[in-house]
């Protein structure tokens, strides 16, 4: 995936965030997102490791040996941040205080089922937190490439891989589209300037409702 | 930055009849007593109440069940409130008892999102009657729903402007397990600092789970000493 | 029941307690037991309320409101204590981590089970912490008089009362005797030093084998 | 006055080949690498291994995996360690993988000496198979034993010779649920203060939680930021 692409969907993707919420970003593309928010906004970023009020990548030479977030890179926090067990984190995610999760994915089902956790025999590194973030969010955003590195579409009819979470997703992005799960579907929401319709269409295999006012992002 | 602060008359102003409301507190320390007043004038009813015990007569949540605002009362013991259990008695609340320990771990369970915790408490006692029980490898147990609510009061001994508390001594007890348990979090404080002050590793329950914040701004009362109970 | 009586039981009750032990006491007799400790002794007193190293009841004049056990009196603390919430201070109980735990009784049986919280009808002010204590200490010793008011027996063959906990209680002292709960029935291990054996006999319902070693306390 | 401090060998001389062992830690933040080393130097083995994740490959409990020390791990992510995974695929050691959060929960219901936790986490996912399933109210939960260990090693920033413990920023995570979850607690810490230096409501464990308290003389290199994780 090139750098501009996860840069388009990370830029995208802080655009959902709103004043005041507790977010949460997993790992890989949701990690580049708080470059393009706005200085100013008040937020809460969650880290499964126990910190609530995450801040920012450490500088250079001010890395604390104490203070990784839940991928494991150094950075600070936040004033008003707090620190807390394993189980009071998770009390957070799971007791419906956490308003945003950004997750990737592997696959995406048109009824918002999630699959980002395991491929049988190939790629099995455990849980961590993808479940309950998946589960419990109040929105879930997937930040993922459209289609795999062999081009096969991602946002299937329905998952092949396990599931993470059922019915769990609210919101697709990609770089090529931003698409909404619906009770009936998905909806084309955006597509990116630099593609076409047909693209989109051709890249995903779950129909695709074109949303009444298609907007380019 | 974000601001949480509000009047007490505002903060409860959601409150509605019929709802579920958890309040801090064990005896008089954690008690959110300037939030009981509010919820008392605001005339709600009908209440369903979960809290330790019920203060004692005259007193913090004991107005609330004298006033006869509330319908249903979750606890641990009334030992020290002989009017509500006068109250009880007579029907004119339903009460359900549980363990302590086990109120406590219901309402952890609660803001944490759990369905229910299996427990062996009092499986060996008339607690087991009525109650969903379930075979863990060699022993019984009891499964016992997780409990929130509507609405949960609690007290803080210092809070800052996103909701972050402190809470001192003893006035600690339930109040950290409802801050978590309820769908909109009410949180007086003794003292309301500016964000940044507390410090990080002290916070007792992070502002993500308060939504209101009510600075007291002078001590009813209702706060001191009980002399009856100083020996 | 006299001074005396209560005061003879605390006191006899305090010799049980060993250096360094974490200990609950109940309401009523064994909040008496404090006096009757070695002021040295190194020891964690628990109380309900999410203290762990409760001290003294408060000096006059100096009672803080935010610092009561959880009968309600005002204490202070002793060095080294610390305050937590009502779930972690339930885990300490039944997690195996209260050493002894002191408690009142309406009725103890001969297989060691406690009924010391509700009769139906009469008295019914709730549970409190007082199955989780009876259940979970690692060692449960019961305070309590020989009788009732009216002469009645205590330590019965069974209980009559509903259950605090079943087969829980180790010791049961009172202020005529001490009685340890064994695998096949009570065996009476002291009796004071003002009564006599018949006597002792004749206000317990359930059967005493009496030690091999019979002491006068 | 109660005093737990040991060295860290006779603090892990009770530990026996077979045993079940508690490991603190996410990432290198409150990981006891001292007591690892100290288990590694004894050379128990068939350990059961009770962690978040299984460190990095030559670091912390890695070391007690790829020194075969290990039979079966009970984790949550182990995306940084291929050494492990590897070990994992080729049979060498069995693995249990829980949601994160699940995990958290095992050990702390462990702690609070319950039978088990009801959650619906993973309730439509291959995480059900072979999960005993309960109905509560109108919802399928999976139940979730809770988890003890016969040992727990935690690594605090600061004790006080009666076991009393401050974790510091992120390195909190599991160790305060794995302090209250084993039949023997050891803790090390980076600074071991007299009793009554640490302020009791900052407190976040309990001394009575913990039986032994190792001071950390020295930090060994595997404390420090790992550059690797610098951006």
């Amino acid at each position: 995936m090139s750098v501009d692409a996860k840069t388009k969907i990370a830029r995208r993707a802080a655009r959902e965030i709103q004043a005041g919420q507790v977010i949460n970003l997993g790992i890989g593309i949701p990690t580049l997102i708080p470059s393009f928010l706005p200085p100013d906004l008040p937020l809460t970023m969650h880290s499964e490791n126990g910190i609530v009020g995450a801040g920012t990548i450490s500088a250079p030479g001010k890395a604390d040996r104490n203070l990784i977030d839940a991928g494991g890179t150094y950075i600070t926090v936040v004033p008003g941040a707090s620190f807390c067990d394993s189980a009071l984190s998770f009390s957070l995610v799971r007791g419906g205080r956490l308003d945003v999760s950004f997750l990737g994915a592997l696959e995406v089902s048109q009824q918002g089922d999630l699959a980002n956790w395991i491929i049988p025999g190939k790629f099995a590194p455990g849980i961590g937190g993808a479940m309950e973030l998946a589960q419990k969010a109040r929105r879930l955003i997937i930040t993922t490439t459209h289609a795999t590195r062999k081009g096969e579409p991602k946002i299937l009819r329905s998952c092949t891989l396990p599931l993470t979470a059922r019915a769990c997703v609210d919101l697709i992005i990609t770089e090529l589209a931003v698409i909404s799960v619906q009770p009936d579907g998905l909806v084309l929401e955006e597509i990116a300037a630099e593609t076409e319709l047909e693209i989109v269409l051709q890249l995903t295999e779950a129909p695709l409702v074109v949303g009444a006012a298609l907007k380019r992002f | 930055m974000i601001d949480k602060t509000i009047s007490a008359q505002q903060a409860i102003a959601p409150v509605t009849d019929g709802q579920s409301v958890m309040v801090g507190g064990f005896g008089v320390p954690g008690t959110p007593f300037l939030l009981i007043e509010a919820l008392l004038a605001k005339g709600v009813s009908e209440l369903t109440l979960i809290k330790n015990e019920a203060n004692e007569a005259g007193l913090g949540v004991s107005k609330l069940i004298e006033a006869g605002r509330v319908r249903r009362l979750i606890t641990s013991h009334l030992g020290l409130n002989a009017t509500v259990i006068g109250l009880m008695n007579s029907g004119a609340i339903g009460v359900e008892f549980f363990p302590q320990g086990i109120l406590a771990e219901k309402i952890r369970a609660g803001g944490a999102g759990l369905l229910a915790i299996v427990s062996d408490i009092g499986i060996d006692t008339i607690l087991r009657n009525d109650k969903q029980l379930l075979r863990c490898g060699d022993r019984d147990g009891i499964v016992e729903p997780a409990l929130r609510a509507d609405i949960a009061l609690v007290h803080a001994a210092k809070a800052d402007r996103a909701g972050n508390l402190v809470y001192e001594k003893s006035a600690r007890n339930f109040n950290p397990l409802m801050a978590t348990a309820a769908d909109l979090v009410i949180a007086e404080a003794e003292q309301v600092v500016e964000i940044g002050e507390l410090a990080p590793d002290e916070i007792h329950t992070p502002g993500a789970f308060v939504d209101r914040v009510v600075a007291i701004e002078e001590l009813l009362p209702a706060y001191g000493v009980l002399h009856h109970h100083v020996r």
